[in-house]
């Protein structure tokens, strides 16, 4: 993947045309494939500029509900789509699921462990803050049920995100991780020693939504379209993500 | 009140403190020395005149500008802000900027580019060429002093207030400093306040003095009268005088120039004065340097009116002094002790090898203090 | 000076300059360590390659031009309230000094909440805004906001001390050489609060640099419109850790530059108040 | 009082000072209403339930007893190294300080990521530390120590600030009347630089107080070892938004609270530096 | 060089920007006065003194205690830490700690809870009491000194230097404080060493003079022999001396008492020196005070010898002083004008409405100049 490559504005001032602007809340974890995405769309229809914030699906809540001017909402759990459904910013006619993702525990590229199983002799296994973050939620749900949750208890360190428990990994402060399988792909200090059982936790899907105040329903619209079309889909799945 | 034209008029109350002020002295055009006790109100009074401080109540004008005016009860009052009243004030502790050097310290307060005196040339009229780039903390105590005179003759101002401004100079530099305010003051008219400890300042450089004790103003009047005609114990004291006689009125001569008193059962000789009458209790001062050696042979010639005023004394200490010596002299009839002084060509004639002498206190110099 | 020239007399000296010493040296290593990682971190990764990216270039753009606006309103309405709360002391300049601090203690996600809540478009005053048809949030303009309200008591609360340090004599002096108060102000209180207003305008510039928590919330994270560099790394940190490491590498040299400029402008006239005897 | 004395003379004056009012207004205004927002918004919120909360309390001592810890080590190690910095000048010394001002820039998430990559299991130092058994991460001295990175540059410029003003004389004096140069620097450096000591005290208090990125970086989320109060309305504020309001508020309540001691304390020797004519 | 056993020396280099100062001098116990004129390097040498500044080189010792010694070439050297030489200093801008009040400056320096005196008696002797309590901000600019002055006795030092410690007092105060300083110099037994510009406290309080002038010391010895024998023009300028006769040795008498110099063409009568040869040119130094004004009648008593030094002159100015009149006068012979001082009582006799007096140069007053 290119480092970097942000969204070049296409064609440019010159041009002269008014262009039409999208805007797109998506959690942070969709960088990559949206920005792709982005560039897609600009360049299947001129006149269109998509704009994106990337932020922890959170904050975006948050901003959604004072009054951010966004058109689109994409977050990384159905947790904050809900909650947005329930207070009316979103328009219930519009919310699709567009990717699937799966939970899987990591390792430091140079650990010895091989299974699962080895995760209770472990000392330091970092997890999303199950309160607050879906992979976190996701991850206790898998080991409850596969009965590790008690006994890891006093070896977790809860992160913000998903990606601090990945940083932690590749660090090697962390003995094991349980990360998307999205993130681990990006990394290439960690080592994914399983996915975690499917039926072991609810499966992990992405919402998209459109603002029931969106300034460019219309574009909105194609937006959501293209995500959850085929060439979206065939993107997502370059960067790790499953059909839902 | 001295006479003449009032410049400068202050009536002001302040209060700093537990210390209460109350000024009140009309200045004709001229230099004004401000005398006074360590503590007694001198820089207060001049903050007040330059607006640093502000009175409670009363009137502060500057010829026919009213600096400040409040009356007892009025709650509004006027005051002319310090920057437009075109004062030039040099403070005790000389208030130079310590972020500009000495040629920035000085043109500070020129308006316009356009200095009364170029630069150079005030630098040179202070001794101080040569120190214009120097930085303030760079310079001696005598040449920070000159650097803030320099600053306040340079905006121009239309009264100079200068708290001890030579108090830090040698006398080489101080000098021609008097020489040169004293040439400025004429040259442009512009009328001096200065604060002194120095008696030779004041005399040499003022044509008035301010006498000021506890906040209060004591004496103020021409030089000459003040210094010859302090008007308490305390005003004679500070300038200098140290040698007072307490006696009583016993009677005058018949054209009412000498009256006489009883000097510890001697008979005294003095000026006299209107107003004290016979029985009551007086204080005279005199100066050391007037009271005068008699010479061996000289008491046959003596005019007869100053025999009264003849005193043997002993000689009870010697100090050589710097313009001649001090002696410190005892009496028969009375315990206290006198100090005179007498010139080094005095001294080597009539005093020398000598335990008694004869000295004359001849009424003229002596002063009556009420 | 004073300390130096007699230590070589004493050897207790010697043991306590060791102990400064010592001092000084955990403190530098403890800063130096991780700036020291950061860079080693890098070792591989090739810097040019920021050079050329539009995101890197948007992102120091935006915080650059934010946080220069920043200082500029923070010396504009932070420098007159630092002087009038340095000159009139009562007990309204008093809780007005503790009102002053608060926002610093604010985690920084919770001031950009309360800023969403007080300028938001429901907000107290935000709602009256959009009223006339302005919007701040999520705006280059909230950006600014953002970081004059977290980095702005920096700069006050040094800009205070700064004057009120200075001796009145000064002033005074200067108001009997015929300047008016204005004049005063910046002839003789602005350049004697010089040093303190420089180190609040670093502080305060260096806060505003880093500001995330309060941005990302208040003003969002739009590429090339609101997304500072703090943003953009963390952005980057999410998907490409090496290229967020990159750009905070970015930052710090960029800010050491800058710093060390204006240090070096700060000592054309050092030795200002101190001379050989200092 | 130089000013307000001559105010009422002049209209142009009173011009100026509606116009500086203005300021003073807008700055306190800015301040002002988010934090009324967040009072507002907790109407109906029961702060009762806080008191009773283990997580509140558990927070509130975290944040307190490192807050804290961390002042105390800055003091302890700050303040010579302000102390020596401002004496000694040299080339050293001017990149010392810049180097000092770099831990300001960084956002706070990137500070705990340096923090790990040096402090870490195979970090820099930490793999020592490792070795002899000594894990930092995590810890609850792991929230020191992001704290002190962030908030210490802060107070050791304030300090250097603070001893730079100085009159080198006052110093030279004590040192003549017989007080060696550590009781110098107790009798009469220290109490000298003492406003800019405090202030530079509370910035860094404030700022440690509300630090939040680096503080989940560097030592986790564990409540009742590292999960401050920002930590704490972190989490809160993905689930109970009022949770997490009302903990802000404490926060503000509580801050307020110190704050307003600690001016108390420093007025109860006011009017140290000017009297009368201040 | 006063004799006696020194108590102080200092021979030091120091480089102060572009200044080089470059002391050597010996001190015997008592109190020496530091004249000079104003940037001369006066308070520089206290500081060397004090420790506050260090030599480039050269050695400074009290008593057998060694301050700080380095020789030229060498690379170490000693330096005592001024806390470590018991000192007391008062410098010129006194210093004070504005963060204490006047109390807890005064005690300051005081070593476990030992005061030397009890601080309301301190307080008492230098005129401060009721002002304990009281900020240094608060106090006039003479008390603040006085404080400094306090605060540097309190410590019971084993020397005092004083830099300009009565600049800002009146005169009843400082006569007060002299008296006070001597009766602690001889009971303490402390030398004392106090810069001046005032030689009226040059001459009550110290016993040895030191002259310094652009870093150096010019002149050094007992006050009486500095006074009456300077050795340069400039010392005798900065002692007051205000009138200069140039001339050229022309004879001298049998006894070699006396030698004449010829005075822009008429003869003057000089003391006889050592080592001056004829046709040799000459500067003579005479204080006003010196010059006397010769008595209408007087003349034909004189002695022989003086009728040589006798002149006719035109009274071209007259200023009335504190301690008589000063008078500038004009002679016939050479344009170079003299002035005098004449006591009130002479000038009311042998002065007052004459434009011509004669005046004569005792030769025992002519001082030469090197
Ligand atoms: N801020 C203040 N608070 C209380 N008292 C004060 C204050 N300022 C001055 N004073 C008192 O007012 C009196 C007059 O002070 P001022 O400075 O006018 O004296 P001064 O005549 O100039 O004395 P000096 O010759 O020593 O300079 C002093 O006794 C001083 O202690
Ligand atoms: N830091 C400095 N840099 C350069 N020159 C200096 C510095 N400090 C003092 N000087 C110069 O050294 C000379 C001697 O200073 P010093 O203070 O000893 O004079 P002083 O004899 O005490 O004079 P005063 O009677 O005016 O106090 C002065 O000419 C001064 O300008
Ligand atoms: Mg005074
Ligand atoms: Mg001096």
């Amino acid at each position: 993947n290119q480092p970097g490559a942000g969204p070049e504005p296409v064609g440019g001032a010159e041009e002269g045309a008014v262009k039409k602007t999208l805007v797109i809340g998506a959690a942070a974890s969709l960088n990559e494939a949206f920005t792709e995405l982005g560039r897609l769309f600009e360049a299947q229809n001129p006149g269109w500029k998509v704009e994106f914030s990337f932020a922890g699906s959170g904050n975006l809540k948050t901003g959604i509900e004072q009054g951010a001017p966004l058109d689109v909402f994409a977050p990384a759990a159905e947790k904050q789509m809900n909650e947005l459904l329930d207070s009316g910013h979103i328009d219930p006619n519009t919310v699709r699921l567009f990717a699937k993702n799966e939970l899987v525990m990591v390792v430091p590229q140079n650990s010895s462990v091989n299974s699962r199983e080895e995760i209770i002799h472990l000392d330091i296994i970092a997890v999303g803050e199950p309160e607050s973050v879906p992979a976190g939620q996701y991850a206790k749900e898998s080991l409850t049920n596969l009965g590790y949750w008690e006994q890891l208890e006093g070896k977790l360190v809860f992160t913000k995100d998903v990606r601090q428990a990945l940083f932690y990994v590749e660090r090697g402060e962390a003995d094991a991780g349980f990360v998307y399988a999205t993130d681990a792909a990006k990394s290439e200090t960690v080592r994914i020693v399983t996915p975690m059982p499917e039926e072991s936790y609810q499966p992990v899907l992405y919402p998209i939504g459109i603002l029931s105040n969106a300034g460019n329903r219309e574009g909105a619209e194609m937006w959501v379209e293209l995500v959850t079309g085929d060439q979206g889909q065939g993107v997502l799945s370059k960067y790790g993500f499953q059909k839902p | 009140m001295p006479g003449g034209f009032v410049v400068l008029k202050v009536k002001a109350e302040k209060k700093l403190g537990s210390m209460v002020f109350s000024f009140d002295l009309e200045l004709p055009f001229g230099i004004t020395a401000v005398l006074g006790p360590s503590g007694s109100g001198k820089s207060t009074l001049l903050k007040l005149v330059a607006g640093i401080l502000e009175p409670e109540e009363g009137e502060i004008k500057l010829k026919e500008q009213v600096f400040f005016r409040k009356a007892p009860q009025e709650k509004k009052h006027y005051s002319l802000p310090p920057y437009k009243r075109r004062i030039g004030y040099v403070s005790q502790n000389y208030g130079l900027f310590p972020h500009l050097n000495v040629e920035q310290n000085i043109t500070f307060g020129v308006q316009g580019n356009k200095p009364t005196v170029p630069v150079t040339k005030m630098l040179d009229w202070m001794r101080l060429s040569g120190l214009g780039k120097r930085r303030i903390h760079q310079l001696s105590g005598g040449q920070q002093q000159r650097v803030a005179l320099a600053r306040a003759l340079m905006t121009g101002p239309s009264l100079l207030l200068l708290d001890e401004p030579f108090s830090a100079l040698d006398n080489l530099v101080k000098n021609k400093l008097r020489q040169d305010l004293m040439g400025i003051h004429r040259e442009l008219e512009l009328p001096i306040i200065f604060v002194t400890h120095n008696l030779d300042d004041a005399m040499v450089l003022g044509d008035y003095i301010v006498i000021i004790d506890e906040g209060r103003v004591l004496q103020i009047g021409r030089k000459q009268d003040v210094f010859s005609r302090p008007n308490s114990i305390q005003t004679a004291k500070l300038l200098g005088v140290r040698n007072f006689i307490h006696g009583m009125v016993t009677g005058h001569d018949a054209v009412k120039e000498r009256m006489f008193i009883d000097w510890d059962g001697k008979k005294l000789a003095v000026p006299w004065a209107e107003g004290v009458q016979l029985g009551q209790k007086v204080t005279y001062g005199i100066r050391g340097e007037n009271i005068n050696v008699v010479k061996t042979n000289q008491n046959q010639q003596l005019e007869p009116e100053l025999t009264t005023n003849l005193f043997s004394a002993q000689i009870v200490d010697t100090v050589q002094g710097l313009m001649g010596y001090r002696l410190v002299l005892s009496f028969a009839h009375t315990s206290r002790k006198m100090e005179i002084i007498v010139s080094n060509a005095g001294y080597e004639r009539h005093v020398k090898g000598k335990k008694e002498i004869q000295v004359i206190f001849e009424p003229q110099f002596l002063c009556l203090l009420r | 000076m004073v300390f130096r020239s007699h230590s070589s007399a004493s050897p207790g000296n010697l043991l306590s300059r060791i102990g400064t010493g010592c001092f000084l040296g955990i403190w530098f290593l403890f800063i130096l360590v991780p700036f020291l990682s950061l860079f080693l971190q890098l070792t591989g990764f090739d810097m040019g390659l920021l050079t050329g990216s539009t995101l890197a270039i948007r992102a120091v753009t935006t915080s650059f031009t934010t946080t220069a606006v920043s200082l500029m309103i923070l010396v504009v309405v932070g420098l007159p309230t630092a002087y009038l709360m340095a000159k009139h002391e009562g007990s309204l300049t008093r809780y007005g000094e503790v009102l002053l601090d608060l926002p610093m203690v604010l985690p920084p996600a919770v001031a950009g909440v309360l800023l969403l809540l007080a300028f938001g478009r429901n907000g107290l005053i935000g709602s009256l805004l959009a009223k006339q048809g302005i919007t701040v949030t999520f705006s280059w303009f909230a950006v600014v906001l953002a970081q004059c309200f977290v980095a702005g008591p920096l700069f006050v609360k040094s800009a205070i001390n700064g004057f009120r340090a200075i001796d009145p004599e000064l002033e005074e002096t200067a108001l009997t050489l015929g300047k008016c108060p204005w004049q005063v102000f910046w002839q003789v209180t602005f350049p004697l609060a010089l040093p303190s207003l420089t180190s609040g305008l670093v502080m305060a510039w260096a806060r505003a640099l880093g500001e995330f928590g309060a941005t990302i919330i208040f003003a969002g994270n739009f590429p090339g419109r609101t997304q500072t560099l703090p943003l953009a790394i963390y952005v980057a940190m999410e998907n490409n850790f090496a290229l967020s490491m990159g750009l905070s590498a970015l930052m710090v040299l960029i800010s050491f530059f800058l710093l060390t400029l204006i240090k070096l402008l700060e000592r054309k006239d050092a030795g200002r108040f101190r001379g050989a005897k200092g």
